[in-house]
């Protein structure tokens, strides 16, 4: 129960001066943490690439390039570099070919081609379902986590302890040499356990980065091929 | 194939026990009830006394409007009293005890067992006699047959159906008629035909009575104009609407009168009346009542005198048996189950119906599931499960949208449900509602 | 006469038909796929029958008695149905805990919480289906070898069905053609011999129970219709469209339960539409909805959610297609002219 | 085409209410019959339209102009309020039985999220102002097909007696939750 | 009014989201897991307390006419506070709750308060108001979200009880947020009522 | 400083925008609506239960607004209290209402009242009523099926298994009427609650002659009248052969209590009687037995 009446300068007053405030406000505090949202953004795209390249000492965000891709997106490569050496680079894909949109992943790429590691940014896949691509392409990571191994509750439920089974890390794999498709569309991979789409959007950001590399290669790996075969042990 | 109406239907098991029964006489009572409603429309009024001497077959309750009928004392002696008792819906109704003496009849009525063919009234004077011998309706519901032989103006009839079907199982007082009253029964219709002004009559009679099929077709060979229809066995095909749509594929829009599709239906029992009340100056002071039940030992039809109690016509059966649970005034599928055994005979009642204990019960109701059986047994193509639940719910605007008024309380719906629901008790009910409501709109 | 009269109004007469009349025809009905399903999937089939039907009915029983405080009522064999359906929309190999898991929702959820027989909105057997499906992708898809796994329960051999195979083959850009090669032929798929759900592959048996319960005017041919002209005319608008991509109409007829689902799901009473009008509407939008998910979704079959979707609009098709009236036709001429 | 795929998606696959979350106040409490779901439908795609392509111009015009768009939050549910209230405003007096059918429900949109959230899921798809026209409209009609459907369901459970404890909101919600299952079968359509 | 009693109230007896059926967007759209419940109910409820305190405070100031867009002017203030603060500081919460942190505005609890309690009552029992709503609103979407976790994911706060493919994956998606939280209603109110 | 600055003209410019459009929208599309009825429907207690006598709370608020005199409106929920904030909200007077409560006047249990058959419709009085008068021979009593325990939504009343009548739970029953209703017979009545929640009616509704009345029932009224001789102050009236007692004269003296030869006067609330043969035992605040 407004206790004012309603008149034009008074409404008009009270919202110019109420919205004054707010506006003051928000933008005082937008200030405040302009700069730390921009750090955290900035940070997590630091975190993944350290994840997927070999140890570095330069900035790769400040030295990151685009470079097209096929279906005319540019993806953004990051190079790393240890003593100004190329260790490998960390190439920011995508794929439009998800379950529920896009899939946007990091792929760390070793000097001689092969693929060192990933982390995946953004995507939005079913839960449960499309979030296993974390951790199912990574080596021996795919069998459950976590409290289990009740052999009657596996037998009540119907799990499966050999989950994945076949091929499903593409971590150190050599994409000349490894299909990088899943195995129903006749590739080396085995997709997640029904969700295959996601697999296959994954694979496709994969690849999609892998083949951007490869044609922009000469442009920076001439210079550091020397250094490959010391890199290759500790890409593990 | 056999003609039938269009939707819905259902097949009782017939259990026409009493068919191969020719109709009795039941000797007079010593006391008779004479309830003053037993029509639709206004009840009569009477100007008698206590004590007052009457004769049979004289005026003793006179028409209450014009939509109502005449009352005739079924037997001759003196008033007991006039009182109120408990009738067949345990209400309590205004009625005329008569005490028996005798059986002086007045003396205007031709009793004569010869067959007048010769009609010698105008049509005017036809329906104008039909009103005074207080004739109504003997297919169950009463209403006043003067009525429904004057359309009204701008209305015109051009077939007179005649219902003989009894879909009812166990009923055959209609089926005796025609039977053993074939000649009179002809020479009915033709009365009924020339009130109405119509040239053609079709009497539909079901294939299960295929000797009164027989007997009239052979009756009405040299007649012009008079068909006898056989038609396929289905409940409730005896219902008037359901009748017209079998015999000439004409449906009666919802909440109209036959008359808009330019039909009359009457039933043969009515048709004798007026046979009787125009020929012979006879009211309608007797008809014939089929009694009948499978633990009943002695099926029969019996020519009763309106006003004898129930009990007595038990007893002329060969009494009540031992393990009687119900005893119904009608029909299985639509009569009133009695209260009290010492309800009397009107002109509406067809038969008495005894029912042993194990078929006088209902099963335990239980949800619906939905089957929809009851929707594709309903001969109006309604949906008593919805109708019911809005008549118990009280969602009354929803009900008459529904239509529920066109129920014809046929119980076909009831019969068939698995889940034992009472639907028609419900949509009774909401019927009696909703009609209130549009009542009081109007 | 030594006892009262009993009154009540009429009718006084009942033709004797029954809630379990009904419920157990269907059972009768579904036996022969239940042979049929035992000769395919041997063990499995059996102790998934088993398991399904025991834990509806338990199920049932434990919420009447306990939770709603009722006499149970579960002789009328509404829960043996359900369990029975449920155990046919499985695949033979389904660990017991899922199996049970799937009752306890198709009960639990999808009947008693809305009170019982009668009420649901959903059907039951398939909103614990679904469940499942959702919930346990994997289990629920890994679909025994005919035959072959007759000794087998858990470890029973698996492979595809058939619409998986084309699905799956049409997303990896193989031809149709090249695909029917992998596919049983259509008498085989018709007597059964192709991976599925237990009770759904032998699509002879279906039609014999069909016909049953037609006979035992259990239910009505417009449902069974109505689906299955459906799915066959969409199926061949698409397939006239472009043979290459889309499968024909009787290849779609006789894979992934539309026989099973139009014959005995789509026809449940209680989720399903009263009047005819309605019921050839709710079946063609089952076909209709089918063909979609088949060939446009993610999911190979599409007959159990588009029951489901169809199931949610019975309300509104009940409300707004009611039965033929009598008399609102009037079919002969107008006899007044004046 | 991509229209098209905007429509399918927007009904069925995404349903704005049934994976999306979206409008779940007004879809429980507006849809006990089905007229109201009606009328509230209208109200819906109504405002729903209109503050679409108010929003979109002030997010292009002004919040992009400017470098603000943290505003966004702040600036669209204020021109949303101030419509809705002029709606109502207007609606009152110029068509008084549109208001009458519309009008209960004026207030309640406000505070329906589904329209705040359309507004934002327009910007941050980079919808042109016709998809972004189209989207809110099929959302909209999303919006109505779940809450017609949904009161059909729930006038239909009037009629029969729901367990006592589920009565009320408990069933309403598992009813839901069904319905949720069911359009989950159009998943991955588009 | 007793202040405990108005406290308590946004527990159980007005509990916004078993009993008032408010805010059922993030209530539902976010609860997949307990900590986002969590999260997003804190995040509520700092708005609600703040908005309840202006509201009160500028109650007596503010036309009939224009008191809606005011009120939802200040939520809406509090509101991107709350979302810059927590794109800051907790990114990885931010993301997780995505759209539904600016729909904290249209949440109805929020408004709903606004103006039915603390446009009406004094500064003291609109805090206490705002508080005990925002908590028992944070209650509710905790609760929720453990179920759906538990039920799901086999996790609760992230901690595994038992493997994740055990867990029903329907209860992480749409429609086991609709039934998880109907049967926890009826729960709620058979304890309510008892 | 700038953005700042910004943000501050482009809020202050949206709400200045929005204040100046809602105002002159407001100005031009004026509609004017009694804003009492809003506030009349906040005080009703939203029970919607109709029995006041209008479809709903609104519709209650909208008549009580419109009238000009509220005495006769009455909101039996709500009761003086409710009445009272209304009239004060519309400044107008409040009627005084006697606080009401329903009685059954029909005292016909399964041992006074033999029943002749058995019925077997669907459960409810009023199906049962479209049929016939009921199993016993009295055509005015109860059915015992239970329509005005389902037709009360405050729990107030429930069925007594023993004796096949309905018993109202004084403390519940708000007078709204909703049972009066539903009875096909008219049995229950509204009757004003009395001082300390004191009554004496006549429980029986059978208009039959005495004789008749007797041999279907032992407790029915038979209208002999010595009850309305008794009376010091013509409180009762004998119409169609039953008594009726006008809350109104009667003064709660019981001395019609006693004379009634088939008990049929019943007594609610009073201390124990002087020792009587009879068997009354009423705890004082149980529920209004049958008895
Ligand atoms: C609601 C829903 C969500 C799904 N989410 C995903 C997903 O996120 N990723 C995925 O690859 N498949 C998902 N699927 C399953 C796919 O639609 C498809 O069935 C599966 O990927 C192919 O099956 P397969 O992997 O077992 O061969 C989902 C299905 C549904 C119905
Ligand atoms: C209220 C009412 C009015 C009727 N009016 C006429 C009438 O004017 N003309 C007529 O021929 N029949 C009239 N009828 C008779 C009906 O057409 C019908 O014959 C009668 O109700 C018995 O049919 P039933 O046993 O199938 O119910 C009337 C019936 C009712 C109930
Ligand atoms: C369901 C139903 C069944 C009926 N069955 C018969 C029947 O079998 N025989 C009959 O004469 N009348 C039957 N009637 C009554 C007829 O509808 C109609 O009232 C009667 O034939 C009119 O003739 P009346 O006025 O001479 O009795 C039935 C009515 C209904 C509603
Ligand atoms: C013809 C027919 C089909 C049925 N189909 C199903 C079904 O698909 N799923 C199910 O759970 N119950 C089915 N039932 C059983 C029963 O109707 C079901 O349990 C109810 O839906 C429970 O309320 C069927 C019953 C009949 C008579
Ligand atoms: S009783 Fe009425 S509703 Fe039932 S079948 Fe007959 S006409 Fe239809
Ligand atoms: S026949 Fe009975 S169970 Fe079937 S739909 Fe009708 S009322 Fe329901
Ligand atoms: S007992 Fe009757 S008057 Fe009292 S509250 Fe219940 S229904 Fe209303
Ligand atoms: S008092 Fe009336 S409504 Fe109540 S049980 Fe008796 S007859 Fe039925
Ligand atoms: S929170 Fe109320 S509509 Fe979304």
């Amino acid at each position: 129960m407004g206790k004012k009446e309603s008149t034009l300068p008074s409404m008009a007053l009270t919202l110019i001066v109420i919205t004054v405030i707010a506006g003051s406000t928000l933008g005082y505090i937008y200030k405040l943490t302009a700069g730390p949202i921009a750090a955290a953004s900035e940070q997590k795209q630091q975190e993944a690439i350290q994840l997927v390249v070999p140890v570095f000492d330069n900035n790769p965000a400040q030295e990151m390039y685009k470079i097209a891709a096929d279906g005319g997106d540019s993806l953004k490569v990051f190079p790393a570099k240890k003593e100004g050496i190329n260790v490998g680079v960390a190439i920011e894909s995508v794929s439009h070919k998800g379950f529920g949109g896009d899939v946007k992943i990091m792929v760390g790429i070793l000097p001689d081609g092969t693929i060192n590691n990933y982390a995946v940014l953004e995507h939005k896949e079913t839960p449960g379902l499309g979030t296993k691509m974390d951790t199912w392409f990574k080596p021996s990571d795919n069998a459950d986590a976590g409290p289990s191994g009740n052999a009657f509750a596996n037998w009540l439920f119907g799990i499966k302890s050999d989950a994945g089974g076949g091929n499903t890390s593409i971590v150190g794999a050599d994409p000349l040499k490894t299909n990088l498709t899943v195995s129903k569309d006749g590739g080396d991979i085995d997709a997640i356990t029904a969700a295959t789409i996601s697999s296959r959007a994954f694979l496709d950001a994969v690849q999609k980065a892998w083949a951007a590399y490869n044609e922009n290669a000469d442009a920076y790996s001439s210079a550091t091929t020397k250094n490959n075969d010391a890199q290759e042990g500790g890409a593990q | 194939m056999l003609k039938t109406f269009s939707l819905g239907g259902i097949h009782p098991a017939d259990r026409k026990i009493s068919a191969g029964k020719s109709i009795e006489v039941l000797p007079l009572p010593k006391r008779v009830v004479v309830p003053l409603a037993q029509h639709i429309g206004a009840p009569a009024k009477t100007e008698l006394k206590k004590g007052d001497q009457i004769k049979t077959g004289q005026v003793i309750a006179k028409s209450g409007g014009f939509v109502s009928a005449n009352i005739h004392s079924p037997v001759s002696g003196k008033v007991f009293k006039l009182d109120e008792v408990v009738d067949a819906s345990g209400y309590r109704k205004p009625v005329i005890i008569i005490d028996v003496e005798g059986d002086e009849w007045d003396e205007s009525i031709d009793r004569s067992e010869t067959l007048k063919t010769e009609i010698s009234l105008s049509s005017e004077e036809i329906i104008k006699k039909v009103g005074e011998m207080g004739i109504v309706g003997m297919g169950g519901a009463t209403f006043p047959a003067h009525v429904k032989l004057s359309p009204p103006p701008g209305k015109k009839c051009d077939v007179l159906i005649i219902n003989g079907v009894e879909c009812e199982p166990f009923l055959t007082s209609d089926h005796r008629v025609m039977l053993e009253k074939g000649d009179e029964l002809i020479v009915g219709v033709k009365i009924l035909m020339k009130a109405l002004k119509v040239d053609r009559a079709v009497i539909g009679i079901e294939n299960n009575k295929p000797d009164a099929i027989q007997h009239l077709t052979t009756l009405t060979e040299n007649e012009q104009g008079i068909e006898i229809q056989p038609l396929k066995v289905q409940y409730p095909q005896g219902g008037e609407k359901q009748l017209i749509d079998a015999v000439i594929g004409r449906q009666v829009p919802s909440g109209k009168l036959p008359i808009e599709v330019g039909a009359v239906v009457h039933n043969v029992g009515t048709t004798l009346a007026v046979y009787e009340a125009v020929q012979k100056n006879k009211p309608l002071i007797e008809r014939v009542v089929t009694v009948t039940g499978p633990g009943v030992s002695k099926p029969s039809n019996f020519l009763a005198r309106i006003g004898t109690p129930v009990s007595q016509l038990i007893e002329a059966a060969g009494g009540l048996p031992d393990n009687t649970g119900k005893v119904i005034g009608g029909g299985p599928m639509m009569g009133k189950a009695l209260s009290n055994l010492e309800v009397p005979i009107t002109k509406g009642s067809s038969g008495i119906l005894v029912l042993p204990h194990e078929e006088a019960h209902r099963k335990p109701v239980e949800n619906c599931i939905r089957c929809g059986k009851c929707v594709s047994v309903c001969p109006m193509g309604l949906e008593p499960y919805l109708l019911m639940i809005e008549a118990e719910k009280e969602l009354l605007d929803r009900a008459e949208s529904d239509n529920i008024m066109d129920c014809i309380e046929c119980g076909s719906c009831s019969f068939t449900c698995p889940a034992n629901r009472p639907l028609l008790d419900y949509i009774r009910l909401g019927k009696g509602n909703v009609g209130k409501i549009i009542r009081n709109r109007n | 006469m030594n006892q009262k009269l009993v009154v009540s109004p009429s009718p006084h007469v009942h033709s004797g038909d029954s809630v379990p009349k009904n419920m157990y025809g269907v059972i009768i009905a579904l036996i022969p796929a239940l042979l049929a399903s035992l000769w395919y999937f041997g063990i499995g089939a059996l102790i998934v029958t088993l398991t399904a039907i025991a834990a509806c009915v338990l199920f049932e029983w434990v919420i009447q008695k306990y939770l709603m405080k009722a006499t149970p009522s579960i002789s009328d064999g509404s829960a043996a149905v359900t369990g029975l359906l449920l155990a046919f929309n499985m695949p033979s190999n389904l660990p017991i805990g899922l199996i049970i898991i799937g009752a306890a929702v198709a009960i639990g959820i999808g009947k008693m919480s809305f009170g019982g027989l009668g009420n649901n909105t959903f059907n039951p057997a398939l909103v614990g289906r679904v469940f499942l499906l959702i919930s346990f992708p994997v289990q629920m898809t890994s679909w025994p070898v005919p035959v072959a796994s007759r000794f087998q329960y858990l470890d029973a051999t698996t492979g595809a069905t058939p619409l998986s195979v084309v699905k799956e083959g049409l997303s990896s850009g193989a031809s149709l053609s090249e695909l029917m090669g992998e596919i049983p032929s259509y008498l085989n798929l018709f007597m059964g011999n192709m991976g599925g759900s237990a009770g759904e592959i032998a699509g002879i048996t279906l039609v014999l129970g069909v016909l049953y319960l037609l006979w035992r005017k259990i239910i009505t041919w417009h449902i069974p219709v109505s689906v299955l002209g459906s799915v066959a005319v969409f199926a061949a608008i698409l397939n006239i469209s472009d043979p290459e991509s889309y499968a024909g109409p009787l290849f779609h007829l006789l894979t992934g339960g539309v026989l099973l689902g139009a014959f005995f799901m789509a026809t449940d009473y209680v989720s399903s539409p009263m009047s005819k009008k309605g019921m050839l509407l709710y079946g063609v939008g089952i076909g209709l909805i089918t063909v979609l998910i088949r060939v446009y979704g993610s999911y190979p079959e599409g007959v159990s959610f588009a029951i489901l979707i169809m199931n949610a609009f019975v309300p509104l098709i009940d409300r707004y297609m009611k039965p033929k009236r009598f008399g609102e036709k009037v079919k002969t001429t107008k006899v007044q002219k004046q | 085409m991509t229209y098209f795929i905007i429509i399918i998606s927007a009904i069925f696959v995404n349903n704005i209410v049934l994976s999306q979350f979206l409008g779940i106040c007004p879809f429980l409490g507006v849809s006990k019959k089905i007229s109201t779901g009606i009328g509230m439908t209208g109200a819906v795609t109504f405002v729903m339209v209109i503050a679409t392509i108010v929003t979109y111009f002030i997010q292009k015009l002004i919040l992009e102009q400017f470098n603000i768009t943290f505003l966004q939050t702040i600036s669209f549910i204020l021109v949303i309020a101030a419509l809705v209230q002029l709606v109502e405003i207007v609606l009152k007096k110029v068509s008084p039985p549109l208001y009458q059918a519309l009008g209960v429900f004026l207030p309640l949109i406000t505070t329906n999220c589904a329209i705040l959230g359309v507004a934002i899921m327009t910007v941050s798809r980079d919808y042109n102002l016709v998809e972004a026209v189209v989207f809110s409209g099929a959302s909209a009609l999303g919006f109505g097909l779940a809450l017609i459907t949904f009161a059909g369901i729930r006038e239909q459970l009037d009629l029969v007696n729901i367990p006592k404890g589920m009565q009320g909101a408990p069933i309403a919600l598992v009813v839901a939750g069904l319905l949720a299952m069911a359009f989950m079968g159009f998943a991955g359509m588009v | 009014m007793n202040q405990w009693k108005n406290f308590s109230k946004g527990f159980f007896k007005d509990n916004p989201v078993f009993v008032m059926l408010l805010g059922m967007c993030p209530t539902l759209g976010v609860t997949s897991s307990a900590v986002n419940g969590l999260g997003m109910g804190l995040a509520t409820t700092f708005v609600l307390v703040m908005s309840n305190i202006v509201v009160a405070l500028v109650k007596d100031f503010i036309p009939d006419k224009v008191r809606i867009p005011s009120f939802i002017v200040i939520i809406a203030s509090f509101v991107t506070v709350v979302e810059m603060v927590m794109q800051a500081y907790i990114p990885a919460l931010f993301e997780a709750l995505g759209l539904f942190i600016p729909l904290i505005v249209v949440n109805c609890l929020v408004l709903g308060r606004a103006e039915a309690f603390a446009s009406k009552n004094s500064l003291g029992s609109s805090i206490i108001d705002g508080l005990g709503m925002g908590l028992g609103f944070s209650m509710a979407l905790t609760m929720l979200g453990s179920i759906r976790e538990i039920l799901g994911s086999g996790k609760i706060f992230g901690f595994s009880l038992f493997a994740e493919s055990y867990g029903m994956l329907i209860f992480v998606l749409a429609p086991g947020a609709f039934i998880a939280l109907g049967y926890l209603t009826a729960f709620i109110n058979k304890v309510r009522k008892a | 400083m700038s953005i700042v600055l910004i943000t501050i003209l482009t809020l202050a410019g949206l709400g200045a925008l929005a204040a100046v459009i809602l105002y002159l929208a407001s100005q031009k599309f004026k509609v004017f609506e009694d804003p009492r009825i809003n506030q009349v429907e906040e005080a009703l207690p939203a029970a919607n239960c109709g029995g006041c006598g209008f479809p709903g709370c609104r519709a209650f608020a909208e008549a009580l607004v419109k009238a000009d005199d509220i005495s006769d409106l009455n909101c039996p929920v709500g009761g003086a209290d409710v009445m009272a904030t209304v009239a004060n909200i519309l400044g107008k007077e409040m009627g005084k209402s006697d606080p009401l409560v329903a009685v059954v006047r029909c005292n016909g249990t399964c041992e006074h009242r033999p029943r002749l058959n058995e019925y077997e419709g669907a459960t409810s009085c009023a199906v049962a009523a479209a049929l016939y008068g009921g199993e016993t021979g009295c055509s005015y009593g109860c059915y015992g099926l239970g329509d005005c325990v389902e037709a009360c939504d405050f729990n107030a009343m429930y069925m007594d298994e023993k004796t096949g009548l309905p018993v109202i739970i004084e403390d519940n029953c708000v007078a709204c009427g909703a049972c009066v209703d539903a009875c096909p017979k008219e049995i229950i009545e509204l009757r004003k609650k009395g001082p300390k929640s004191r009554r004496i009616f006549v429980s029986c509704v059978n208009q039959d002659k005495g004789a008749v009345a007797k041999k279907a029932c032992d407790v029915a009224c038979i209208g002999c009248g010595k009850c309305a001789k008794v009376c010091p102050f013509d409180a009762i009236t004998i119409e169609n052969n039953l008594a009726y007692i006008d809350y109104d004269k009667c003064r709660l003296c019981r001395k019609c209590v006693p004379v009634c030869p088939t008990n049929a006067i019943h007594e609610i609330n009073f201390p124990p009687p002087k020792p009587k043969p009879a068997k009354e035992q009423e705890p004082a605040n149980t529920p209004e037995s049958s008895n």
